[in-house]
C-alpha cells in the first residue's frame, strides 16, 4: 500500500472532489473534510507503525518518474523525523477541520483551501526530489493568502515610530496588509531556496533533483559557503528566523483559527525542516561555517519573542510572538550541530505544533465567545468557560517548559545539547527565556481566566461544546502523554538524527573536535 | 512543396471564409468564426503528419521548431476564434468575414515566421503577420480607445518596418545572398549594423521595454479576444523569427548582440513589472505583466541553441492558455461591467466557474505549482542557472513576487472582496467553451508537463543545425 | 567610367533616412508622419538598389521591389486607420488621441 | 520492599486521574473527598512499612528504572524509584504529613462548593504524587521534574481560590520567583549531565566543575526552599487555604530544597566553598526571617517567617559538612509546623479573621486547639523533652563542630527570637481578654482535632528516632543536654519566653519594640526591590522590544512596500500615453541598441 | 564625368524635395513634394540602369501611394486646417535622432571594406530579376499576394463610411 502517496494526496483530492460539491450542502462538505484528514491521520499512524526503527533510515519508498529529462521524479520517503512530523500534521489537521465545523459563510472554498495547504505541507515532510520538495513547498504557502484575505479579522495598529509614513500608506493591521505581507514574505525566502536548489542540483551534475544523489555530489566549500545561508534564509522566513519574522505577529493574529492552528502549528516548522533536511545535510560545511551565526540569531529570537510576547496586550499576538520564540527555540537546537540538540529541535517542533495547534484553538473559542481579544479588558472567565480554562493553562504550562507536558522534553533536550556542543550562553538564554514564557503565560491566564466574574460586556459566554472538545481533548491529551511517555515519538526522531547528523559531521574542522 | 502544407492551409481556410461571407443574406455569420476555429484546430492536429524538410529552394524549412511554434501559433488561433463569436455578435455581427479573414492571414504570416530560412520571406511573413494585426485592432470603430490603440500599433509598426528593410538593406549589401545558410559565415561592421537595424526593427512586435510605448493602450483599447491573440500569438512568432534569423543568419556576431538582448530582458522584466503593480485596470495590468514576461523570454532567446529556445519554446506554451484566458474572463468582466479591477469584485462569487478559471489563470501566469506556468518557470530558470546566469535567476525568482503581488491584488478582488451586484456575468456559449480549453490545457500541462518538454528540447536543437 | 562611388550613394540614403525620420519624430500631423515613413522607406530601397548594384547582385533590386509592395499595404491600411481616427476624433493631430494613460 | 514504596506514587496517581477525568465524581463533593483521604492515608502506611523494610545508610538502595530519554540510540535518562536510608524517612514524613492535612482538610473546606472540593482534593493527590516522585527520584533529571511539578502543584493550591485576585497574584509570584531560581537548577542539571555524561547525584572528576554545579543546584534550593532574597514569595503563598499551607509551605515542598542538598550531598561534599556560602546564607536568613516574624499580625504570616527562619536553620546546617543535621531537623519540624499551623487553620476557623489583634482569650473557648498550639510553640521555641530541643541543638552543635562562630551566634540570637515571637502570638491569641470575635468562637470538630494530634504526637516523640535517618550512629536522646551549645539555646528559649510572656501576656515593658521599624519591617523592603525589578526593569524592556518589533523591524520591512508602490507611481508618469513620445522612444532605443552593438564590437 | 553632374543633379533634387516634405506647413503641398522627390528616387535607379525598378518605381509609389495619400488628405480636411496642425514640435530631440542615425551609418560605412567599382554582375535585367523572383524567393512573392489582399480587405473595412450593421 503506497501509504506515502495516499497520505499526501487524499487532501488534495478531497479537495478536488469538494469542488464539484455544491456550496448548499454543508453536511457533505464538513463529513467530506473530515474524512479526508481521517485518512491522513490514518495513513500517517500506518507510516509511524509501518516504519521500522531498528532499521532506520529511508523506509516505504515510492518513485515514480515525473519529468525523467530533467532529473525529476515522485519520490516519496520517509526517515525518523519524517514519521514524528508526518503524524503532527494528520493531529493539527483533524483537530484543526473539527475546531471550524461552526464557521457557516463559504465553508467549502476554507475546507478546500485547507486541506490543499496540508496536502502541500506533508508533501514537503516526505519528498525526497528537491523539486518536488519545492513544489509543495510552494503550494503549502500560496493558499494562507486567500485564507487570512477572506476570512481573516482586523486590528486597528496605531500608527507611529520612525517608518510612519510607510505604515499608513500600507493600511497596517487590516486583514489584506497580513495575507499580502505573509505571502510576499515567505515567497521571496521561496526565491533564495530556489535558488539553493538549482546551486545543489547544479553541485550534483545537473541530472538529478533528488537528495540522496544530491548528498552524494556535495558542492566544492565555497559554494556551500553562500547556498547554506540562502536555504537558511530561504526557509527562515518560514520558522520565524529574526529579521524575517514579523510577518508571523501580523498573520497569525489575522488569521482565522485553524488557518492558525494549521500555520503555526505545523507551516513554521516546515522552514525549520527545511533548513535542517535541505540546508544542513545538502550543505554540511556550509552548516558548519554558519551554526555559531544560525545560533546567535536563534538566541535573538527566543529572548526578543519572549519579550515581545510579554508586552503585547492582544491575546492572538501573544501566541504570535511566543510561536516566535518557541520557533527560535527549535533553530538553537538545530545550531548546536549536536545529537541532543537536534532530537531537542525536533521534538520541539513536534511538541509546539501540538502546543500552539490547541493555543490557537483556545484563542478561536475564547474569541468566538468574547468577539474580544485585549487580555486586560478579560478577566473570570474561567466562571463561565471552566474547560476552555484548564486546557488554556495546560497549553501554558507546556510552553514554558513544565515537565509532565512535551514542551520540557523539547527544550530540555535543545538545552543539554547546547551547552554541550560548548555554546553555554545560547542556552543560558534558552532557559531564561523559557523563565520570561512562564512570566508572560501565567499572566496572560491569570488576566483571562481568574478574578471575580466575566465583566458585563462578556453577557453570553459559554464552555466549549461538541466538536469543539475534539480539538482540544486531542491536542492537550498528545501533550500529556509525548511528555510523560517521549520515548513514543523521541525513538524516531533519533534515528533520523543519527542518519543526518553523522553526515553533517564528516564536515566538521578538526577544531570543533566534540 | 509539402513542408508548406500548414500556411497554405491556413491560406486555403481564410478564402474559405471570406467565401461564405459573400454568400447573401442578412443573418448573422456565426458559422464562419466555427468555420475557422474548427479549420485551424484541424490544422492544429495535421502538424503531426506534415513531413519535415525544405520546401521552396530551401526558403523555408519545415522542422521540430517550425512545427512546436505553428502548434502554439494554431492553438492561440483556435482560442481567438472561438472566444471573438460573442465579442463579435455583440458589437459587429455582420462583419465576421473581415475579422477572421484577417485573423487567418495573419495566422498564416505566423506559420510560415519560425520557418523562414531566408531574409526576404522572414520579412515578408513578419509584414504579413503585422498588417492584418493593425487592422484589427481598429475593426470595433465604436470606440474612442480603440482607434488610438490601433494607431498606436500602426505608427509602431510602420517605423520599425523602414528601420527593418533599412537594416535587410545593410545584409544584403554585405553578403549579396539571402539565403540564412549563405548569410551565415557574414562578419564585419555592415552585416553587424544591418543585423541590429533588423533586431531593432522586429523588438517592437515582442513589445520588449523601450519599444513597449504602444502596449498598454492597444491592449485596453482593442477589442478583447483580438488582444487575447495580439498578446500571445505575435510574441511567439516574432520570437521564432528572431530566433531564427540571429542564430542561423548571425551567429558570428553573438558576441555584439547577445548583450543587447541581455539589456532588453533586464529593462523589459524590472519596468514591465513595476509598472504593473499600480494599474487599476484589468487588461492594462495584464499587458504590464506580459512585457515583464517578455524578459524572461529574451533571456531564454539570447541563450540560444538547445537549452535556450528550448526553455523559450517551452515558457510560450505554458504562456499561451493562462495569458489569452486571463484576457477572455476580462472580456467577458468587461462586457457585463467594466475593465477596472473593481468591476471583478466577488467574481467567484458571482459565478464560481469564471472566479476559479481566472484564479488558475493567475498563478500560471505567477508561476505557482500544479499549473503551466510553474513549469515553465523552472525550466527557465533551470536553463538559465545551468547557463551560468546565476544572479538572473535569483532576480527573476524575486520579479516572480512581485508579479504574484499584482496577480494576488487581482484575486483578491475576484475572491475576497463582496460583490457589487451579484447577478452572474453572462458568458457566451462560445466563449466558455474557449474559456473551458484553456483551463484544461493549463491544467493539464501543469499536471502532466513532460511531452511537451521532450518536444521543446527537440526544437531547441533545431535552429542553427 | 567612373560615376560616384558607393559612399556616395550610402551617404544619400543614410541623408533620405535621417530626413524622413526627422519628419516622423517632428511633424504633429499623423498624415505627415506617414509621409516621413515613406521617405525612410524609400531611403531603405534606395540604399538596396545602391548597394545590389555595387554588389552586383539581383537579390538587392528584389529586396527593393519586396520592399516596395510591403509599404504599399501598410500605407493602405495606415490611411484607413487615419481615416477612421479622424471620423471619430475629429482631428489629426498625432497626441489628440491620448485618453488612456500611466 | 520497593513496591511499596511505589503505593504513594501511584495511588494518589490514579486518585488524580479518576478525579481529573470523571468530572461527575469531582463535583459529587464528599465521594470525592473521602478517595482522595482513603489513598493518602494508604500512602502514608505504605510509606512506614517501606521505611520499616528500608535498608540502612550503607546498604545499597532498591531500586527500578524504565529508560526515559535516548540518544544515539543509548539511554541517557532513566524514570523510576530508588529506595535508600534518605528517601525513606522523608517519604514517611511526606505522606503521614499530607494524610493529616487531608483528614483535616475534610473539616476545615466542607463549607467550600462541590467542584471546588473534588478539584482542592484532585490537586492534593497530584501534590503526593509529585513529592513522593521527588522524593524516590533515581537520578537528578526526575529530581528536577518532580520539583518542578510540585511547583505546578503550589501555583494550583495558592491560587485554588481563583477568583480572589489577591491569591491570583500570590500564586503567579510564587511560581514566578521560584521558577527565576530553578534558572539557576536546571544550568546545573545541564552542566551536570555535560560534565559527567549522566544525571547520576555523584560527581567524579575535577572538583572544579562540583562546585559549579553545587553552587547552581543551590540557587534553586533558596528558590524553593525561600533563602533570604527569594523569600519574597513565601508569605504571599498564605492566601492559599490553610492546610495548603501546612502541608506545602511549611512542612514538605519549601523542604524539598533542603532535601535536594541531602539528595545530592555527594556532590556538595565535594564543594566546600559552596557549603560556607550556605551557612551563612541559612543563617542570615534564619535572623532576617525571625525579626520579621516578630512584627507581623497575621497569624499565618508569623508561621510563614518562621518557616522561612527555621529553613535558614536547616540550610546552615548543611552548610557544616554533615547532612544529618539538617535533614533531622527538617523532619522533627515538619511535624511541629504542620501542627502549629493546622492549629492556626483551627483558630481562624473558630473566629474568622487571621489578625491577631482581633483575637485573644481563645484558651478558654478552644481548649483543644490552644493546648496543641502551646505545644508546637514550645517545640518550635526548642524546649525539651520536644522534637524540636534536639534537632535544633544538633544543628548549633554541628555549627560549634565547623567552627562556623559567626553563623552560630546569629543562630542562637535567631533560637531567642523563636522563642520570643511564638509566645507572643500565644499571649495574644489565646491569652489575654477575649476580643469580640473570640466570644463566639467555637472549638473545631473532632475531625480537624485528630490529626493534629496525632501531629503533636510525633513533634512529641520524633527527638528520640535519630538513629533511622541515613547517618550511622544513634545518638543517645540525653547526649544533648550537657553539650554548650544546647543548654545556651535553652537559657535563650526560656529567656524568650518570659521576656515575651511579660510583654503581651501581662503588657509591662511596653517599650520594647520600635513602631518605625516594626511598621518598616512590615512592608516588605525585600518584596518592594523585586515589585520595583518588575515595574522598572522587565516590563519597560519588554515594552521597548515590542515596539521596535512592531515600528522598527516591522517598519522597515513595510519600507520595501512603500517604495514599490510609490516608485511604481511615480514610473507611471513616463508613460505618457501620447504616440508622439512612444515613437521617440522607440527611434531612441532602436539607435542606442545600433549604436551600442555598432561600436561597442569596435573596442 | 557626366555620371557624376547627373548624380549630384538628381540626388540634390531628392534632398531638396525630402526637405521640403518635412518642412512644408500645408499637407497637400507636402505630398505634392513627396513625389517630387520619389520621381528623382526613380531616376536614381536609372542611373544605377534599374530600369524596371525606376519603372515600378514610379507606377507604385508615386502612381499608387501619392494618390492616396491624396485622398486621405481630402477625406481628413473638415474645417480650415488649424495653423499650427503641420507646424514643427520638439526639433531639438529629433534633430539629434537623425543626425546620430547618419553618423551611425557613417562610421560604419567607414569602417567596411566596400567593394568601390561596380560589380561583375552588373545590374540585372528584368529577365534575370524575374528568374530570382520566382525561384529562389517564389515563397515570399506568393505570400506577399496574401498580405496585400489582407490589407484591401482591412482597409475597406475599416474606412468605408456606412457599416453593413446600420
Amino acid at each position: 500500500m503506497p501509504w506515502l502517496s495516499i497520505t499526501v494526496l487524499a487532501p488534495l483530492l478531497a479537495a478536488a472532489i469538494l469542488l464539484l460539491v455544491p456550496s448548499s450542502s454543508r453536511g457533505t462538505t464538513r463529513v467530506l473534510s473530515a474524512a479526508a484528514s481521517l485518512v491522513s491521520l490514518w495513513g500517517a499512524i500506518e507510516v509511524s507503525l509501518a516504519y521500522n526503527l531498528h532499521e532506520g533510515g529511508l523506509q516505504l519508498r515510492e518513485t515514480l518518474p515525473l519529468v525523467p529529462s530533467l532529473g525529476i521524479n515522485w519520490d516519496l520517503a520517509v526517515d525518523g523525523w519524517g514519521v514524528s512530523l508526518l503524524l503532527l500534521t494528520g493531529l493539527i489537521l483533524f483537530a484543526g477541520v473539527f475546531a471550524t465545523w461552526t464557521l457557516d459563510d463559504r465553508d467549502k472554498d476554507f475546507y478546500i483551501l485547507l486541506l490543499t495547504l496540508v496536502a502541500g505541507v506533508l508533501g514537503v515532510f516526505v519528498s525526497l526530489d528537491l523539486f518536488v520538495f519545492f513544489l509543495f513547498y510552494e503550494i503549502a504557502v500560496l493558499p494562507m493568502y486567500l485564507l487570512i484575505g477572506i476570512w481573516g479579522s482586523t486590528k486597528k495598529i496605531e500608527i507611529k515610530g520612525p517608518f510612519a509614513f510607510a505604515l499608513r500608506r500600507l493600511d497596517v493591521g487590516g486583514r489584506e496588509y497580513a495575507a499580502m505581507k505573509l505571502t510576499l514574505m515567505l515567497l521571496i525566502g521561496s526565491a533564495f531556496i530556489l535558488v539553493g536548489i538549482f546551486a545543489l542540483y547544479q553541485g550534483g551534475g545537473a541530472r538529478d533533483f533528488g537528495m540522496l544523489h544530491l548528498a552524494e555530489h556535495p558542492l566544492s566549500r565555497e559554494a556551500q559557503l553562500w547556498v547554506f545561508p540562502a536555504l537558511w534564509l530561504g526557509f527562515g522566513s518560514l520558522a520565524g528566523v529574526f529579521p524575517f519574522h514579523t510577518w508571523s505577529p501580523d498573520g497569525h493574529a489575522s488569521a482565522p483559527t485553524a488557518v492558525s492552528m494549521l500555520h503555526a502549528g505545523v507551516l513554521m516548522k516546515l522552514g525549520a525542516f527545511g533548513v535542517m533536511r535541505v540546508g544542513m545535510v545538502l550543505c554540511p560545511e556550509g552548516a558548519v561555517a554558519w551554526a555559531p551565526i544560525v545560533g546567535a540569531v536563534a538566541v535573538i529570537n527566543v529572548v526578543y519573542g519572549a519579550l515581545g510576547a510579554m508586552s503585547q496586550t492582544d491575546l492572538k499576538y501573544v501566541i504570535a510572538y511566543s510561536s516566535v520564540s518557541h520557533m527560535g527555540v527549535v533553530m538553537l537546537g538545530a545550531a548546536t550541530l549536536d545529537t541532543d540538540g537536534w532530537n531537542g529541535a525536533v521534538f520541539q517542533m513536534f511538541a509546539h505544533g501540538l502546543m500552539t495547534g490547541l493555543f490557537f484553538a483556545l484563542v478561536g473559542l475564547v474569541y468566538g465567545r468574547a468577539h474580544d481579544r485585549e487580555i486586560f479588558r478579560m478577566g473570570g472567565f474561567a466562571k463561565a468557560m471552566p474547560g476552555v480554562a484548564v486546557f488554556f493553562t495546560l497549553a501554558g504550562l507546556s510552553s514554558l517548559g513544565m515537565p509532565g507536558f512535551a514542551g520540557f522534553i523539547a527544550e530540555f533536550l535543545v538545552f543539554l545539547g547546547a551547552w554541550r556542543s560548548g555554546n553555554v550562553v545560547w542556552a543560558l538564554a534558552g532557559i531564561v527565556g523559557a523563565w520570561v514564557t512562564a512570566v508572560y503565560v501565567l499572566r496572560a491566564v491569570r488576566a483571562i481566566f481568574w478574578g471575580e466574574g466575566p465583566p458585563e460586556r462578556y453577557h453570553h459566554l459559554s464552555d466549549a461544546k461538541g466538536t469543539e472538545w475534539v480539538a482540544l481533548v486531542l491536542l492537550g491529551g498528545c501533550l500529556i502523554v509525548f511528555g510523560c511517555w517521549p520515548r513514543l515519538v523521541l525513538d524516531a526522531i533519533d534515528v533520523g538524527t543519527s542518519m543526518h547528523l553523522p553526515v553533517v559531521l564528516q564536515a566538521v574542522k578538526p577544531e570543533l573536535a566534540l | 512543396m509539402m513542408p508548406l502544407a500548414i500556411p497554405i492551409g491556413v491560406c486555403a481556410l481564410a478564402v474559405l471564409v471570406l467565401a461564405i461571407d459573400l454568400v447573401p443574406g442578412t443573418g448573422p455569420r456565426r458559422g464562419a468564426a466555427a468555420l475557422a476555429a474548427a479549420g485551424l484546430a484541424a490544422l492544429f492536429v495535421a502538424t503531426w503528419f506534415v513531413p519535415s524538410g525544405v520546401a521552396l529552394s530551401g526558403a523555408f524549412e519545415n522542422d521540430a521548431f517550425t512545427v512546436y511554434v505553428q502548434r502554439i501559433v494554431l492553438g492561440a488561433g483556435v482560442l481567438a476564434a472561438t472566444g471573438m463569436i460573442d465579442h463579435a455578435e455583440r458589437l459587429f455581427p455582420r462583419r465576421h468575414g473581415e475579422y477572421l479573414l484577417l485573423l487567418l492571414a495573419s495566422t498564416c504570416g505566423m506559420t510560415l515566421l519560425p520557418g523562414a530560412k531566408e531574409l526576404i520571406t522572414l520579412i515578408v511573413a513578419f509584414e504579413l503577420m503585422g498588417v492584418p494585426l493593425y487592422a484589427m485592432a481598429a475593426l470595433h470603430k465604436g470606440t474612442t480607445i480603440g482607434n488610438e490603440g490601433a494607431v498606436k500599433l500602426y505608427v509602431a509598426g510602420a517605423v520599425s518596418a523602414a528601420i527593418t528593410a533599412y537594416g535587410l538593406s545593410f545584409v544584403i549589401g554585405a553578403t549579396g545572398e539571402t539565403m540564412f545558410s549563405v548569410v551565415r559565415p557574414g562578419e564585419g561592421p555592415m552585416i553587424v549594423l544591418g543585423a541590429l537595424l533588423m533586431l531593432a526593427g522586429m523588438a517592437y512586435k515582442l513589445g520588449a521595454v523601450p519599444f513597449h510605448g504602444w502596449v498598454p493602450d492597444t491592449y485596453q483599447g482593442a477589442p478583447a479576444p483580438f488582444v487575447a491573440f495580439l498578446s500571445v500569438a505575435p510574441k511567439a512568432a516574432g520570437l521564432a523569427g528572431m530566433a531564427r534569423l540571429l542564430w542561423e543568419a548571425f551567429p558570428r556576431t553573438a558576441d555584439r548582440w547577445t548583450p543587447i538582448l541581455l539589456a532588453l530582458a533586464i529593462l523589459s522584466m524590472a519596468i514591465g513589472n513595476a509598472l504593473a503593480i499600480p494599474q487599476s485596470n484589468a487588461r492594462r495590468l495584464l499587458a504590464y505583466s506580459g512585457i515583464g514576461h517578455m524578459g524572461l523570454l529574451l533571456l531564454a532567446l539570447l541563450m540560444g541553441r538547445g537549452s535556450g529556445l528550448e526553455a523559450m519554446v517551452f515558457y510560450l506554451a505554458t504562456y499561451v492558455a493562462a495569458n489569452m484566458g486571463a484576457f477572455l474572463v476580462a472580456e467577458a468582466v468587461e462586457a457585463d461591467g467594466g475593465g477596472e479591477i473593481a468591476h471583478f469584485n466577488g467574481l467567484a462569487r458571482r459565478n464560481p466557474g469564471l472566479g476559479l478559471a481566472l484564479l488558475l489563470f493567475l498563478l500560471s501566469l505567477g508561476g505557482i505549482p500544479f499549473v503551466a506556468g510553474f513549469w515553465g518557470k523552472m525550466v527557465l530558470f533551470r536553463n538559465a542557472w545551468l547557463a551560468g546566469y546565476t544572479w538572473f535567476v535569483l532576480a527573476g525568482a524575486l520579479v516572480t513576487v512581485v508579479g504574484l503581488f499584482y496577480y494576488l491584488r487581482l484575486g483578491r478582488a475576484v475572491y475576497i472582496e463582496a460583490p457589487t451586484n451579484t447577478a452572474p456575468v453572462a458568458t457566451g456559449g462560445a466563449m466558455r467553451t474557449a474559456i473551458v480549453l484553456a483551463v484544461l490545457v493549463t491544467v493539464g500541462m501543469g499536471v502532466f508537463p513532460t511531452p511537451f518538454i521532450e518536444a521543446a528540447a527537440a526544437a531547441g536543437v533545431a535552429v542553427g543545425r | 567610367m567612373n560615376g560616384p562611388p558607393l559612399e556616395a550613394w550610402l551617404a544619400l540614403s543614410a541623408a533620405l533616412f535621417a530626413v524622413g525620420l526627422f519628419g516622423v519624430l517632428t511633424r504633429k500631423n499623423l498624415v505627415a508622419i506617414l509621409l516621413g515613413v515613406e521617405l525612410m522607406a524609400n531611403a531603405a530601397n534606395l540604399n538596396m538598389v545602391a548597394l545590389g548594384h555595387f554588389r552586383g547582385t539581383p537579390f538587392g533590386q528584389a529586396a527593393a521591389l519586396f520592399s516596395i509592395a510591403l509599404t504599399v499595404a501598410e500605407v493602405v491600411v495606415g490611411l484607413a486607420i487615419v481615416v477612421l481616427l479622424a471620423r471619430t476624433h475629429k482631428s489629426v493631430d498625432a497626441d489628440a488621441p491620448s485618453e488612456m494613460q500611466g | 520492599m520497593i513496591e511499596l514504596a511505589m503505593v504513594p506514587v501511584f495511588l494518589p496517581l490514579a486518585t488524580f486521574g479518576v478525579l481529573a477525568v470523571l468530572w461527575p465524581l469531582r463535583h459529587s463533593g464528599m465521594p470525592a473527598a473521602w478517595l482522595s483521604v482513603a489513598s493518602a492515608l494508604a500512602s502514608c502506611v505504605a510509606a512506614i512499612l517501606a521505611w520499616t523494610g528500608a535498608p540502612v545508610a550503607g546498604e545499597p538502595a532498591q531500586g527500578m528504572v524504565f529508560d526515559w530519554l535516548v540518544h544515539d540510540g543509548k539511554t541517557i535518562a532513566e524514570v523510576g524509584f530508588r529506595l535508600d536510608a534518605i528517601s525513606a524517612p522523608m517519604l514517611v514524613v511526606v505522606t503521614f504529613v499530607a494524610a493529616c492535612v487531608q483528614v483535616y482538610s475534610l473539616g476545615y473546606m466542607a463549607h467550600e462548593p462541590r467542584p471546588a472540593l473534588g478539584r482542592y482534593f484532585a490537586w492534593h493527590s497530584l501534590f503526593i504524587v509529585a513529592m513522593s516522585g521527588m522524593v524516590l527520584a533515581p537520578n537528578m533529571l526526575q529530581f528536577l521534574a518532580c520539583w518542578e511539578l510540585v511547583g505546578l502543584c503550589s501555583y494550583l493550591l495558592i491560587g485554588f481560590y481563583w477568583d480572589k485576585p489577591s491569591a491570583g497574584r500570590a500564586a503567579v509570584k510564587a511560581v514566578w520567583v521560584t521558577r527565576f531560581a530553578d534558572i539557576g537548577l536546571m544550568s546545573g542539571v545541564v552542566l551536570l549531565y555535560v560534565t559527567t555524561g549522566g544525571f547520576a547525584f555523584e560527581m567524579t572528576g575535577d572538583s572544579g566543575a562540583a562546585t559549579l554545579v553545587a553552587a547552581l543546584l543551590f540557587c534553586g534550593v533558596m528558590g524553593k526552599s525561600a533563602q533570604v532574597p527569594l523569600h519574597v514569595w513565601l508569605p504571599d503563598a498564605m492566601e492559599g487555604p490553610t492546610p495548603v499551607s501546612a502541608l506545602l509551605h511549611a512542612a514538605t515542598m519549601v523542604a524539598a530544597g533542603v532535601f535536594l542538598v541531602v539528595r545530592a550531598w555527594p556532590i556538595f561534599e565535594a564543594a566546600p566553598p559552596v557549603l560556607t556560602a550556605m551557612t551563612w546564607i541559612g543563617a542570615v536568613t534564619a535572623l532576617v526571617a525571625a525579626c520579621t516574624a516578630l512584627v507581623q499580625h497575621d497569624i499565618k504570616k508569623v508561621l510563614a517567617y518562621s518557616t522561612c527562619s527555621q529553613l535558614g536553620y536547616m540550610v546552615a546546617a548543611l552548610g557544616t559538612g554533615s547532612f544529618f543535621g539538617g535533614y533531622f531537623h527538617l523532619t522533627t519540624h515538619a511535624f511541629f509546623k504542620a501542627l502549629l499551623f493546622l492549629a492556626a487553620g483551627s483558630v481562624i476557623h473558630a473566629v474568622g479573621t487571621n489578625d491577631l489583634r482581633e483575637m485573644g482569650g481563645l484558651a478558654k473557648k478552644t481548649k483543644l486547639t490552644a493546648g496543641l498550639f502551646i505545644l508546637g510553640a514550645l517545640a518550635l521555641a526548642g524546649v525539651p523533652p520536644l522534637s524540636g530541643f534536639f534537632s535544633k541543638d544538633l544543628v548549633l552543635e554541628e555549627l560549634l563542630h565547623a567552627h562556623a562562630y559567626g553563623p552560630l551566634l546569629i543562630c542562637l540570637a535567631a533560637a531567642g527570637l523563636t522563642a520570643f515571637y511564638m509566645t507572643r502570638v500565644v499571649c495574644m491569641a489565646f491569652l489575654g481578654p477575649a476580643s469580640a470575635r473570640s466570644l463566639e468562637a467555637h472549638e473545631s470538630p473532632p475531625v480537624m482535632l485528630l490529626p493534629m494530634g496525632a501531629l503533636a504526637l510525633t513533634a512529641a516523640v520524633a527527638g528520640f528516632t535519630t538513629g533511622r535517618f541515613g547517618n550511622d550512629v544513634a545518638l543517645a536522646p540525653w547526649h544533648f543536654a550537657v553539650t554548650a551549645p544546647g543548654v545556651a539555646a535553652l537559657l535563650l528559649a526560656l529567656g524568650g519566653i518570659a521576656l515575651a510572656y511579660m510583654k503581651y501576656g501581662q503588657g509591662k515593658l511596653a517599650g520594647l519594640g520600635v513602631p518605625a521599624l516594626a511598621a518598616f519591617i512590615r512592608s516588605g523592603p525585600v518584596d518592594g526591590l523585586f515589585v520595583r525589578g518588575w515595574q522598572q526593569g522587565l516590563r519597560p524592556l519588554a515594552g521597548v522590544v515590542g515596539w521596535v518589533d512592531r515600528y522598527v523591524v516591522d517598519g522597515a520591512v513595510n519600507l520595501f512596500g512603500w517604495a514599490a508602490l510609490v516608485g511604481s507611481e511615480r514610473m507611471r508618469v513616463l508613460q505618457s500615453g501620447k504616440l508622439r513620445d512612444a515613437t521617440y522612444l522607440l527611434v531612441m532605443g532602436a539607435l542606442v541598441v545600433v549604436a551600442w552593438g555598432a561600436i561597442g564590437g569596435v573596442r | 564625368m557626366t555620371a557624376w553632374i547627373l548624380f549630384v543633379l538628381v540626388a540634390f533634387g531628392t534632398l531638396v524635395s525630402a526637405v521640403m516634405v518635412v518642412r512644408t506647413a500645408d499637407l497637400v503641398r507636402a505630398v505634392l513634394w513627396l513625389a517630387a522627390s520619389l520621381v528623382a528616387t526613380a531616376g536614381l535607379y536609372a542611373l544605377l540602369d534599374a530600369g524596371f525598378l525606376a519603372a515600378m518605381q514610379l507606377l507604385l509609389y508615386t502612381g499608387g501611394i501619392i494618390t492616396l495619400m491624396l485622398f486621405a488628405v481630402m477625406l481628413v480636411r473638415r474645417g480650415p486646417e488649424a495653423p499650427t496642425a503641420g507646424l514643427i514640435a520638439n526639433p531639438g530631440r529629433a534633430l539629434t535622432a537623425s543626425l546620430a542615425v547618419f553618423g551611425l551609418v557613417a562610421f560604419t560605412v567607414a569602417e567596411a571594406g566596400l567593394p568601390t567599382e561596380p560589380g561583375a554582375g552588373g545590374s540585372p535585367s528584368a529577365k534575370l530579376l524575374g528568374q530570382v523572383l520566382l525561384g529562389p524567393l517564389a515563397l515570399p512573392f506568393e505570400a506577399l499576394s496574401v498580405l496585400l489582399l489582407a490589407a484591401m480587405v482591412g482597409a475597406i473595412a475599416l474606412a468605408r463610411r456606412k457599416d453593413p450593421e446600420e
